[in-house]
């Protein structure tokens, strides 16, 4: 495989990178965004809501009757609101951690420990951009959109869900600027294949000048093929399990390509943006 | 004005509360202040390149978590260069851990780390010894005072050794480790555990087993730090659940000197901090000058139980 | 209809869950439906009359409980004629937990509690032997086979040895016990710790030191099961931190036989009887037939990350 | 020391024991009663408040954030209502458990496991009893009073405190028809010898045919004094921490004489009532 030479991208320059600390925050809104996703807005201190898309934070849940959940829950940032000294969180109910965020209610508040990790990095360029998601893989990349379109690049979204009801943040993404198109699988639009066409589609277009994905293993390996075939600048955010957060315990670590090496690397201080093409597959 | 410092194992601690190996790195700078330790004790170091063990890494179990992060280490040469430097900078005495698996690698890794700006060597003897069929050095007390004696003639610094909780005899194995020449036990390490998913009927771990630490082994170590005082005369470091000052209390009064804090760090970042803050507050508050006093100061009065029901009316 | 009975260590069970030695007791009745447990386990019983030990006997931890009750006891005479009656109207099997502080007086109470009505017995060897400095006899091998050689001619029921979890060699111990002649194994005792109370600089317990049980030992408990079950090829019991079915099944999927509930039933009554439909509903809803099928099937496949991350998609 | 002949008592003969039950209580009320108690009321299931006088239930108390509190609490129940299916418990707010019911609001619900124990037994022929307690004590006496009332008997409640302030439930005692009379340390009322003397007077009176005490060793102390030389049956209420509250794990026991010896009994399922001259100094 040849390595495709890649415009050297710049950290997300707008935004000041705030000190990690850890607060409790009060809960504004808690509410279902469909059956299976909750977006969670909290009201944060000073400074702490001027996170960079592609942070997260590590939220502790509140325990359920017994003893778990013991480990804070990684989550990204998903709205940014720096004046309003907001923040928000789209967060699937998945498990223990999640599910006793989901009974908060507004007034009770809730302790995070962030904004952790580093954010995407933007083309210096002002290229357009695309950004391909599939389920939590949205929530990281809502911020990015609206960072984008200020720093003056076109943004183009593909999400992907199961069906076209689970799409979730279409109005949320194009309010902020993007041009959205979705593809599901009840639909058969979802087919990495076609995944890749559109992506090459959009570079015929002149709207491919970096590639930005989160969510999908599968989503990640057909941009990583686009990238490399077209020469394409692009980020992958990844997941992996963390107890510290902050790159001290080596838990969460994912394999990567380092020339004809293979690394581990900490998703949580290290990533959770990683350059595309580094990225091994899960 | 409380007199938090205490003297440990050849060194002094502005005072007593310090990471455990492993669960600190110099990346919570950005966090807390970490000039207010009582010391930094870094990630456990090899003599070469380890990559660790394969994912999952870590578990959350009720009360603890499980973890076989399994020392990834970029070997002691990268570590001599590039991350002991890191911590010149603070006035804050730096411990170093080490392994090896073998007495004499060990004793080899010892020499090379014992450089200008280490404080003393913690050797986490709690590792797999491929001499002694892959049991630890500390599991018994034959190959703990082995692996001790070729240790203390490999370097002029303190040398701290830390126990392995899996041994059925410890206080047998503190003996040892003290007879072999080290200057304070750090006690202990993690205890072998595992869990399993119901749902995929695999073991949570990727490599079956792991190491428990955090709240739910707080009692066992905490005993285990008790025998441990009560069989030597060196300084015994207490590690092993310390979440909040209240446990780290529990381990001063049972006779440790110092207390080491791991997984409590992951779910709160400064909790060393309010350990400490915790500990000078209490010394306030029961008169005591100096939080050495402390140390050892387990009534052996019996209950009296007519006092304590009474309080209550 | 899911099969729930097991062959266990010489009798049959209608299912897998019985209470463990020391948090059971006829008074039960009265609250639950006893004739549902798949075997019944009483008190340990010892040769003479015992007190057990100073109040406080019992000091609840995180996630656990600590007991130093001290195995208070009318003696075996009283125990024959009193105890064993009670439990002759239950179609339950009868396990009778024993203990002594010599080879010989353990080989002694065996014989004399091989009545009829009890259907198997339970030798609490993580007491203390006096022969051996008050180690408990199954802190090590030699002491564990020397013991059970005695035992096993001692009766021709079914031979259950409760293992100390305090050992630093579990799988050698039991291997000896298997090689002296039990039938299965009960993993195991409770784990010694202490806490104090820091009011009052005291133990928290009168004896000081005591067991620590409940969820807070799961971990270190199901990894030594694990460890006996591929040690030997006698059925192994799990016993410790079982709360619910979910971690009853950890234990049957790592290889156990059948389970023992303990400290949970002091928190919810009704646990082992909620543990039993809990783990009835398991196997209907895999389309488990038969549970004893579900014993030992712990996967060996690594984890496939891309699969689990990609489920929350 | 001489051996009183005492009138054999009858257990408490108008209630039916209900069957210990484990059960979700829904809170009716949980307010302050003084800066150191709380009285909570719960609606319990058909039957369960037929409860006696003198037995507990074991509360499981709510988890706060982490790990604690682990086993149930034992709490006496202060007032049985058995036509409006509730039951309450006047509890001091004294550590993690006690901690965590006090924060519950009416409409929570708390997991109950009684009622458990043995109640009070009044005399059989309708003598006068007096009831001495102190703290905690009232809260486990209180009952006695109306159901002694019911049976015939005449009652006097000497109520002991700190200060008069600290007097709980003299009103609840005097509406249920006993005479009250309260000491105080304060005042200078409490010491042992006054008691004492107050129930020679009392059975000077003949108001003293039966003597119940609960809540401190040094009343208790008094009563068996009085009890051995004015040869009147009595019973003393204990308390000793429990882990099953039903006699399985022994960690409740206390001593007690039995003829000549001292013999270890549990407090739980022996008790929490025994008869008062067997009871041990604590
Ligand atoms: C950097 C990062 C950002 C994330 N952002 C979001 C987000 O914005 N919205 C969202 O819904 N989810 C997000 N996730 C996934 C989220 O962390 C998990 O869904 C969540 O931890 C599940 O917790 P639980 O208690 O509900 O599940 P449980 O299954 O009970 O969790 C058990 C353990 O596994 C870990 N775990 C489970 N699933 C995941 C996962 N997918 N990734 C990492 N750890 C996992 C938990 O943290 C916990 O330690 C993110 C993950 C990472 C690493
Ligand atoms: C039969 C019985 C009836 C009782 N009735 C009442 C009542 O009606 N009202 C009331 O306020 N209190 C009563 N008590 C005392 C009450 O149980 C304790 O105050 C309560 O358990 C304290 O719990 P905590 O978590 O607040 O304190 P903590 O100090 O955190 O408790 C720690 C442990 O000690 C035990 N403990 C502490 N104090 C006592 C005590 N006095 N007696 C027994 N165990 C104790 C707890 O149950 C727990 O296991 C009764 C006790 C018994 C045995
Ligand atoms: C993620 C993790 C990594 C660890 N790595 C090491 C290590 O490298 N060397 C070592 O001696 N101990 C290591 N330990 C053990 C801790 O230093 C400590 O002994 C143990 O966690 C008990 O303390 P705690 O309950 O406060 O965490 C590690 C523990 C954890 C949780
Ligand atoms: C109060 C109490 C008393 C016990 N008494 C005995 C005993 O007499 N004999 C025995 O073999 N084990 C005894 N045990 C240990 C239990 O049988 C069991 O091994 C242990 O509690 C672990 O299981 P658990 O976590 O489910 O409680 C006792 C445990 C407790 C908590
Ligand atoms: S979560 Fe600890 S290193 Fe990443
Ligand atoms: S509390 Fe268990 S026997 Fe009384």
């Amino acid at each position: 495989m040849q390595a495709a030479t890649l415009p050297t991208p710049a950290p997300t320059p707008s935004l000041v990178a705030p000190r990690a600390g850890e607060f409790d925050a009060r809960i504004l809104a808690n509410d279902p965004v469909n059956a299976e996703y909750r977006l969670m807005t909290v009201a944060v201190p000073d400074g702490s809501a001027n996170a960079r898309p592609g942070q997260f934070f590590q939220i502790l849940c509140p325990h359920s009757g017994a003893l778990q959940p013991f480990f804070r829950r990684p989550m990204s940032i998903y709205r940014i609101e720096p004046e309003a000294g907001r923040l928000s969180f789209l967060y699937k109910v998945t498990g223990t951690g999640t599910r006793t965020m989901a009974e908060l209610d507004p007034g009770a508040s809730i302790n995070l420990f962030g904004p952790l990790g580093n954010g995407f990095s933007l083309p210096k360029d002002g290229a357009p951009i695309a950004l391909l998601g599939r389920g939590v893989g949205l929530a990281t990349m809502a911020p990015l959109v609206s960072h984008a379109r200020e720093a003056g690049h076109a943004v183009t979204a593909i999400l992907s869900a199961r069906t076209p009801e689970l799409v979730m943040s279409k109005d949320e993404f194009l309010e902020a600027g993007a041009r959205v198109m979705t593809v599901t699988d009840s639909e058969g639009t979802s087919a990495v294949e076609n995944v890749e066409n559109m992506l090459h589609a959009l570079h015929g277009e002149g709207r491919l000048g970096a590639l930005y994905v989160c969510g999908s293993n599968r989503l990640m390996l057909a941009a990583q093929r686009v990238s490399r075939r077209l020469g394409v600048f692009g980020e992958a955010a990844l997941e992996q399990q963390m107890a510290c957060g902050v790159g001290m315990c080596f838990c969460c670590v994912r394999p990567f390509r380092q020339g004809d090496e293979i690394v581990h690397r900490r998703v949580c201080s290290e990533g959770p943006v990683f350059p595309l093409l580094e990225a091994l597959e899960w | 004005m409380v007199d938090l410092s205490v003297d440990c194992g050849g060194i002094r601690l502005a005072n007593p509360v310090m990471p455990a190996s492993g669960t600190f790195a110099s990346e919570l700078a950005e966090i807390i202040a970490l000039k207010r330790l009582g010391a930094f004790v870094t990630k456990t170091v090899t003599p070469g390149k380890r990559q660790g063990n394969p994912t999952p890494r870590v578990s959350e179990v009720p009360g603890g978590m499980l973890n076989s992060i399994g020392i990834p280490s970029k070997g002691v040469d990268a570590f001599v260069a590039e991350t002991i430097p890191l911590y010149a900078n603070f006035d804050v005495p730096l411990v170093v851990s080490i392994s090896a698996d073998t007495p004499d690698g060990f004793a080899d890794i010892c020499r090379r780390v014992s450089v200008p700006g280490v404080a003393a060597v913690e050797v986490n003897i709690s590792c797999p010894n491929i001499e002694d069929d892959g049991r630890a050095f500390a599991m018994r007390p034959e190959t703990t005072l082995a692996v001790m004696r070729k240790l203390r003639q490999a370097t002029d610094l303190p040398l701290w050794a830390k126990l392995t909780p899996n041994t059925g005899e410890m206080p047998a194995v503190a003996e040892a480790a003290a007879a072999g020449g080290a200057d304070a036990l750090v006690v202990a390490n993690t205890i072998l555990a595992m869990s399993v998913d119901i749902r995929t009927r695999r073991a949570s771990l990727g490599r079956v087993m792991g190491g428990l630490s955090g709240p739910a082994v707080k009692p066992i170590i905490l005993r285990m730090a008790y025998q441990c005082v009560r069989a030597v005369d060196i300084p015994v470091i207490g590690c092993g659940g310390i979440m909040t000052a209240a446990d780290a209390l529990e381990y001063l009064i049972v006779g440790c000197r110092a207390v080491q804090v791991g997984t409590a760090t992951f779910v709160h970042p400064g909790a060393m901090l309010t350990v400490i803050d915790g500990l000078e507050d209490y010394c306030r508050q029961n008169g005591i000058e100096r939080i050495a006093d402390l140390t050892g100061t387990l009534s052996a009065e019996a209950h009296d139980a007519s006092l304590e029901w009474e309080a209550i009316a």
